[in-house]
C-alpha cells in the first residue's frame, strides 16, 4: 500500500532556536508583530508500506530527528495502491 | 608508519589538505572513498566538509553509511578516529561521541579565526600541547553549536578562549556548551573538533598550532 | 531575431527552419551567446603576452605560472536572475563560472564575487543583498572553493537591482589542458550530471532583454535551484576523468544549454554531431524536443570520448553516482543534426548557429548632451571631522566582514593572504603565491567612461603590487544597460579602449571576459560598470599587508593628488553627482607600481595600501584599523599639483597612489625610487590624528573608527 | 487579537530539488520504500494582528517565499488575547 506521511521535527523545548529568531527579527523589522517564531523542519513522504506507522517511526528515529534535540510528530494517510 | 585513512563521503571537501597534514606530521594518508573498506589502516579522519552538502543536518546522512560501522569497529580496537568540522558533526550523529552540534546562535556559516584553550593533553590527539595552552585556528562551519544533556562520558579537549585562554561568553563563535570546541570519547582514542587544525598546519597560512594534533595522532598510532 | 537575420538563415537554408531548428538559433544568436553586438569592439583588447596560452574563444582562459603550473581564470555575471531569485541567482553564477574553470581540465581554487547593489534604506535590496550573500555563501562552501575576495558596492542607481559577478580560478598541470572542440569525428558524446528540466528555457534570451517591471511573475523559467552537491560530484569526477588522459573534449552546459555545447564543441574544427535528444534523462514529463535542446538546467557537462574509452571513463561518474548517457556522435559532416524518437527534427549546417554575423549597432559621437555630466563643481565646506565620519560610515567604505565571513575562505588550504586587505594570496607552491583581486568603478566610468574603465585597471594593478604581487593578466566583466540606447553603447566602445589603453601600458592581456547587455530596470540603465579582475605573482616572502607594524614608522605618500573628487565618495555621501572623474595618468601608474614592488623586495617597506575609495583620509585609517595601530598625519606634507583644500587633499580620489609605512632608516632609499615622495608622518599611538601644518582637522580614536568600520551589521537590522 | 499561523512554502513543481531527492535516497539506502520525499519549508508564527489573513499574505510574498519558484498555503487559528 502506498502512504503519505506529514512528519514534524521540533526542536526540544527549552533548547533556543537561532534560525527562528533570526526570521522573527527579519518580519518584525518589516513591521509585523510577531510573538513567536519557529521553524521545525517538515517532511512529506510518500512510500510503500506493509506496516507505515512502524516504518514511520523508524524512519524519524533512525535517520530524520535527531533523539538529543528533537522531538516528532506525525500523520500518515493512505493514497492506494 | 602508520597509515591513517581519510574518508571521502559525497560532499567532503577538506580531505586532499588533511592527508598533506597528515604527511607533513609524519604520517602515511590516503583517501578512501566512502564505499571502500578501512582494513590494513591505523586510524581514520573523517574530515571537514559538506557531506550530501549539510541536507537535513550536518553528518546525518554520512553517519548512516556502512563505512561507519567499520570506524565503529576501529574505534572499539582503541584506534584514534578524528573528526574535523563535518567530521566532528558525523562522530557524534554515528554516536560514536555525545551531543550534537545545532546551527551557531547566529544561524549562518562563519569563517573566521579562533583561540583555543587545550583542556586536556591525555587523549591520543593532544599530547603534543600542553595543557591550558592557547593555539590559534580557524573555523568554518553554520552548525558547530555543541550541545548534550550530560558530559559525564566526555572529556572536554579544546574550549573557544580569549588569547589569554580565559573561557568567556565573548569568545564563543557558535554559542556551544561550555565553549566546548573539540571533545574526545573516555578513552581518548575518538575526538571531534570543529576548528580545522589542518588549516593551521602551515606557516604561510597563519599558524602552524594545528599541526600538533596530527603529531599526536601518528605518535599515538605508533605506540 | 531581427528581420533581416531572418532573411539570413532563410537564404543560407534555402528553406524556412522548422520550429526546433528555429528555437536552436535564436538562442545561438542571441546576444548573451553569440556576442553579436560586443564582439566587434572586443577585438581591440590585447589578449597576448608571454604568459598567455590560452586567450578568449574557449571557456576559460589559461596562463602560466611556471613550468609544472598553469592557471585557468574566468569571469561571469549572473545579474537578472539574481534580481530576481537573490539566492537561486547568485548561486548559480558560481555554479556556471565554476564549471567554465573546469571544463578546461583544471581544479578550481579560488573564487572572487564583485556584487553591487541599490541603497540599504530599502527593503529589497538589502534582500537582494543577504540572499545574494547567502546563495554565493552556500554554494562555494559547499563545493569547497574558497571566496577569498571580491567587491561590494551600494549606489542609488541600482535600487531594485543587482549586479552579481564571479570571478574563479583554477589550477592545473600544463599536460591536462582540455579543449571544448573536438579534432576527430566518431567520438561520443556523453551528458553527464543533473537531470535535464524545463528550467532555463529562454534564459539566454532572457539575459537579453530588459527586466520588466513584473519580471517575477514572467521569468519563472529563467531561474534555477542551485544545486551543489551535484555540482561537487561533477568536479571530482570531471578532475579523475581527465586525469586518464582520455577526455577529447569537455564543456560545461551554460547558456543555450545541450544546443551550444554540443555544437561549438562539433563544429569548431569543422566537424558535425548527431544529437539523439530522447536519450536525454528528463526530470518532468512530457518534455518536449525543443525544451531538451535547449533548456539550461545546471550542473551538466557534456564530454566527448572515444567509443573504447566509455567503459573506463563512465566508472568513474558512476563512482560519484552521477547520471550519465551517451547523447551522440561527432561525425564528419559540418551538420547539426537532432533525432527525437528516431524521427530527424532537426538538419542544419552547424556553422548557421556557431558562426552568427555581427551586427552593428548606431554608433554615435558623444555629444555634449544630457549625458554628459562630467562639469567641475565646487567642493563644499565642511568640517574634516565631519566629512570623515561621513565617509567611514559609508556602506561602500565599512567594513564587508559581514559578507566574507560567510563565505570559507580558508577552504583547500593555500589562503595566505584573506579577505579584508588588498588582494588575496593562494599559495601555489612552497616559494610562490598568486594573487587575486577584483575592481570596478561605475561612479567614475559614469562621469567617464574611459576613464573609469582605466581607473578598474590600474587600481586592481595597485592592489597587487600593495601585496607584493606582480600582475600576470587579466579578466573584465562588462555590465552594461541596453546597447541599442546609443549612449550605452558609446559608452561600452569608450570603456574597451579604456581597458585596452591600460591593459597595454602593462603589457597585459585579457584572457577571458563577459558581457552583459540590458541592464535595466524600469527603463533606467545602469552606470557602465566594467569590471576587471587581475592575477599577480608573488614570492610568499614578500608578501605585504596594509596592516601598519610598529610605532615609530614613518608614513609616506606615492604619488601626486589633484583636485579630483567627481565620482568621489565624499561626493556621494553629500549627494553630488557631478564632477569630472579621476584621470588616470598610465606612465605615473606604471612608474609608482612599479617602484612599490621594487621597494618590498628590497624589504624598505613594512606595510602598503594603495588609495582608493574614500582617498589618502580613508586609506590611512584603513591601515590603522586593520592593525589596531593609530597614527599623526599632516597633510599639508602631501604632494599636490595645484592648490587644494584640505577637504580635498583628505578626500580627492586621485589615481597612482599608496599609503608606505617604513623604517626611518629606509628613507633615502625610498625617497631615490619614487619621483612623487614625501613623509607626511608617522604610526603612533591608538589614535587616528590628521593634521594640517598646526591645525588639527580630524582626531579619533582608532576603537572608536573601528566602531564605525564594522557598522554593517547594523544597517541590516541586526 | 493573537494568532496562530503555520504557513507551509513549496518548490513549485518541475523545480530540481536536490535536498529532497538526497535526502529520500538515503531513507531509500536505510530499506524504506520511498516514492517521493519533499522537504517543503514549515513556520509557525504567533502574532498579532487586526487583519491576519492580509498580514499573514504579505508576510509570505515579502520574506518568507518567492512567488517566482514557490508556492504557499497557510492556517490561521485564533489564540485570544
Ligand atoms: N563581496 C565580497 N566578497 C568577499 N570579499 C569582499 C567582498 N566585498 C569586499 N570584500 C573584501 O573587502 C576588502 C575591501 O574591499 P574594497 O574596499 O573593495 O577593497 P579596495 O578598496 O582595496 O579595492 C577586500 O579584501 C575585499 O576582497
Ligand atoms: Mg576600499
Amino acid at each position: 500500500m502506498k502512504y503519505k506521511a506529514k512528519i514534524i521535527v521540533r526542536l526540544e523545548e527549552g533548547l533556543n532556536d537561532p534560525e527562528g529568531r533570526v526570521i522573527g527579527k527579519a518580519l518584525k523589522n518589516l513591521g509585523y508583530k510577531i510573538a513567536d517564531l519557529k521553524v521545525p523542519k517538515y517532511f512529506e513522504v510518500v512510500f510503500e508500506s506493509e506496516n507505515p506507522e512502524k516504518d514511520v517511526e523508524e524512519m524519524c528515529r533512525r535517520l530524520l530527528a535527531n533523539p538529543v534535540i528533537h522531538t516528532y510528530e506525525y500523520q500518515i494517510e493512505p493514497l492506494g495502491e | 608508519m602508520p597509515k591513517f585513512a581519510v574518508i571521502v563521503f559525497p560532499g567532503t571537501n577538506c580531505d586532499f589538505e588533511t592527508v598533506e597534514t597528515i604527511k607533513k606530521a609524519g604520517g602515511k594518508a590516503e583517501r578512501v572513498w566512502y564505499k571502500e573498506s578501512l582494513k590494513d589502516f591505523d586510524g581514520v579522519v573523517l574530515p571537514g566538509g559538506f557531506s550530501y552538502a549539510d541536507y537535513l543536518r550536518g553528518g546525518a546522512i554520512s553517519a548512516r553509511a556502512e563505512i561507519m560501522e567499520e570506524v565503529k569497529e576501529l574505534a572499539k580496537e582503541g584506534k584514534p578516529v578524528l573528526g574535523i568540522c563535518n567530521g566532528f558533526q558525523i562522530l557524534t550523529e554515528a554516536k560514536l561521541l555525545p551531543g550534537a552540534l545545532r546551527p551557531n546562535k547566529i544561524p549562518r556559516f562563519l569563517c573566521r579565526w579562533i583561540y583555543l584553550r587545550v583542556a586536556v593533553t591525555e587523549t591520543a590527539f593532544t599530547s603534543f600541547y600542553k595543557e591550558g595552552e592557547v593555539i590559534r585556528m580557524p573555523i568554518a562551519h553554520a552548525e558547530g553549536n555543541y550541545y548534550a544533556n550530560n558530559l559525564s562520558k566526555v572529556r572536554i579537549a579544546f574550549q573557544y578562549s580569549n588569547e589569554n585562554g580565559e573561557i568567556i561568553e565573548d569568545a564563543n563563535p557558535n554559542g556551544s556548551l561550555l565553549n566546548i570546541a573539540g571533545i574526545s570519547n573516555e578513552n581518548g582514542n575518538v575526538l571531534g573538533m570543529m576548528p580545522h587544525p589542518e588549516r593551521a598546519s602551515d606557516r604561510w597560512l597563519g599558524s602552524e598550532d594545528g599541526l600538533r594534533v596530527f603529531k599526536s595522532m601518528v605518535k599515538y598510532a605508533k605506540r | 531575431m531581427f528581420p533581416h537575420e531572418e532573411k539570413f538563415i532563410l537564404k543560407k537554408l534555402g528553406r524556412e527552419p522548422n520550429e526546433v531548428e528555429k528555437a536552436m538559433i535564436e538562442v545561438m544568436w542571441s546576444e548573451h551567446a553569440s556576442y553579436k553586438s560586443s564582439r566587434k569592439w572586443l577585438k581591440l583588447l590585447p589578449t597576448k603576452n608571454e604568459y598567455v596560452i590560452l586567450g578568449p574563444g574557449e571557456d576559460a582562459g589559461v596562463i602560466k605560472f611556471d613550468e609544472n603550473t598553469t592557471i585557468v581564470v574566468g569571469i561571469e555575471s549572473h545579474n537578472h536572475p539574481s534580481a530576481v531569485e537573490p539566492y537561486g541567482g547568485a548561486a548559480t553564477g558560481v555554479g556556471g563560472i565554476v564549471r567554465d574553470i573546469l571544463c578546461m581540465g583544471a581544479r578550481p581554487i579560488a573564487l572572487l564575487d564583485p556584487i553591487r547593489f541599490g541603497p540599504l534604506e530599502k527593503e529589497r535590496n538589502k534582500y537582494l543583498f543577504e540572499y545574494v550573500v547567502k546563495g554565493i555563501a552556500d554554494y562555494g562552501n559547499r563545493i569547497g572553493v574558497p571566496t577569498v575576495g571580491g567587491e561590494t558596492e551600494f549606489d542609488e542607481s541600482l535600487d531594485g537591482y543587482t549586479l552579481v559577478n564571479v570571478a574563479c580560478i583554477g589550477i592545473m598541470h600544463p599536460n591536462e589542458l582540455v579543449h571544448s572542440y573536438v579534432t576527430e569525428s566518431g567520438l561520443l558524446l556523453v551528458l553527464v550530471g543533473n537531470k535535464t528540466g524545463r528550467d532555463g528555457i529562454h534564459g539566454v534570451t532572457f539575459a537579453s532583454e530588459e527586466l520588466s517591471e513584473n519580471a517575477e511573475e514572467e521569468d519563472r523559467s529563467a531561474v534555477q535551484i542551485p544545486d551543489p552537491f551535484t555540482e561537487k560530484l561533477l568536479i571530482e569526477a570531471t578532475l579523475e576523468a581527465v586525469k586518464t588522459g582520455k577526455v577529447k573534449a569537455l564543456k560545461d552546459l551554460g547558456g543555450g544549454g545541450l544546443t551550444c555545447a554540443s555544437s561549438e564543441m562539433a563544429g569548431k574544427k569543422g566537424f558535425g554531431t548527431v544529437i539523439y535528444a530522447d536519450r536525454v534523462p528528463q526530470r518532468e514529463p512530457n518534455m518536449n524536443v525543443m525544451e531538451v535542446m535547449i533548456s539550461e538546467s545546471q550542473e551538466r557537462m557534456l564530454f566527448a570520448i572515444r567509443e573504447e574509452d566509455l567503459e573506463e571513463i563512465t566508472k568513474i561518474f558512476e563512482k560519484y553516482e552521477l547520471e550519465w548517457t551517451v547523447v551522440g556522435e561527432i561525425i564528419d559532416e559540418p551538420r547539426y543534426i537532432v533525432y527525437w524518437n528516431g524521427e530527424k527534427v532537426a538538419d542544419l549546417p552547424i556553422n548557421l548557429l556557431t558562426e552568427v554575423p555581427i551586427i552593428e549597432w548606431e554608433i554615435i559621437e558623444w555629444e555634449a548632451g544630457p549625458y554628459s555630466v562630467e562639469k567641475d563643481v565646487r567642493t563644499p565646506e565642511i568640517v574634516p571631522q565631519e566629512a570623515f565620519l561621513k565617509v567611514l560610515s559609508s556602506p561602500n567604505i565599512i567594513s564587508k566582514e559581514w559578507v566574507y565571513r560567510q563565505y570559507d575562505h580558508e577552504v583547500q588550504g593555500r589562503t595566505v593572504l584573506k579577505p579584508g586587505l588588498d588582494a588575496a594570496v593562494l599559495k601555489i607552491n612552497d616559494e610562490y603565491g598568486l594573487a587575486f583581486v577584483s575592481d570596478g568603478n561605475p561612479s567614475y566610468s559614469y562621469l567617464n567612461p574611459y576613464h573609469g574603465a582605466m581607473a578598474c585597471v590600474v587600481e586592481a594593478i595597485r592592489n597587487l603590487a600593495s601585496v607584493g604581487a606582480k600582475p600576470l593578466a587579466l579578466v573584465d566583466n562588462l555590465n552594461f544597460a541596453s546597447p541599442e540606447r546609443p549612449e550605452v553603447y558609446w559608452s561600452f566602445i569608450e570603456t574597451i579602449k579604456g581597458l585596452r589603453d591600460a591593459a597595454n601600458a602593462f603589457r597585459l592581456a585579457y584572457v577571458s571576459g563577459n558581457v552583459s547587455f540590458y541592464n535595466e530596470v524600469n527603463g533606467k540603465s545602469i552606470k557602465p560598470t566594467p569590471v576587471v579582475a587581475a592575477l599577480g605573482k608573488v614570492k610568499l616572502e614578500h608578501i605585504t599587508t596594509m596592516a601598519f607594524k610598529d610605532e615609530g614608522d614613518l608614513i609616506a605618500v606615492v604619488g601626486v593628488t589633484n583636485r579630483e573628487l567627481g565620482g568621489s565618495e565624499l561626493y556621494r555621501v553629500l549627494g553630488i553627482r557631478e564632477g569630472i572623474a579621476p584621470r588616470v595618468d598610465l606612465k605615473k601608474e606604471k612608474e609608482n607600481a612599479e617602484g612599490i614592488l621594487k621597494a618590498i623586495e628590497h624589504g624598505l617597506v613594512k606595510a602598503v595600501h594603495d588609495v582608493s575609495r574614500g582617498g589618502l583620509a580613508i586609506a590611512l585609517a584603513e591601515m590603522a584599523m586593520v592593525s589596531g595601530l593609530g597614527f599623526e598625519v599632516d597633510i599639508s606634507k602631501v604632494p599636490v599639483e595645484a592648490k587644494l583644500s584640505p577637504l580635498e587633499v583628505l578626500f580627492s580620489e586621485s589615481q597612482a597612489r599608496f599609503i608606505v609605512s617604513f623604517e626611518k632608516e629606509n628613507l633615502e632609499k625610498l625617497k631615490e625610487m619614487f619621483k612623487d615622495f614625501a613623509v607626511i608622518g608617522e604610526v603612533k599611538g591608538r589614535e587616528m590624528v590628521f593634521k594640517s601644518n598646526e591645525d588639527k582637522l580630524i582626531r579619533i580614536s582608532v576603537k572608536e573608527g573601528r566602531k564605525i568600520y564594522g557598522s554593517l551589521p547594523k544597517l541590516l537590522g541586526e
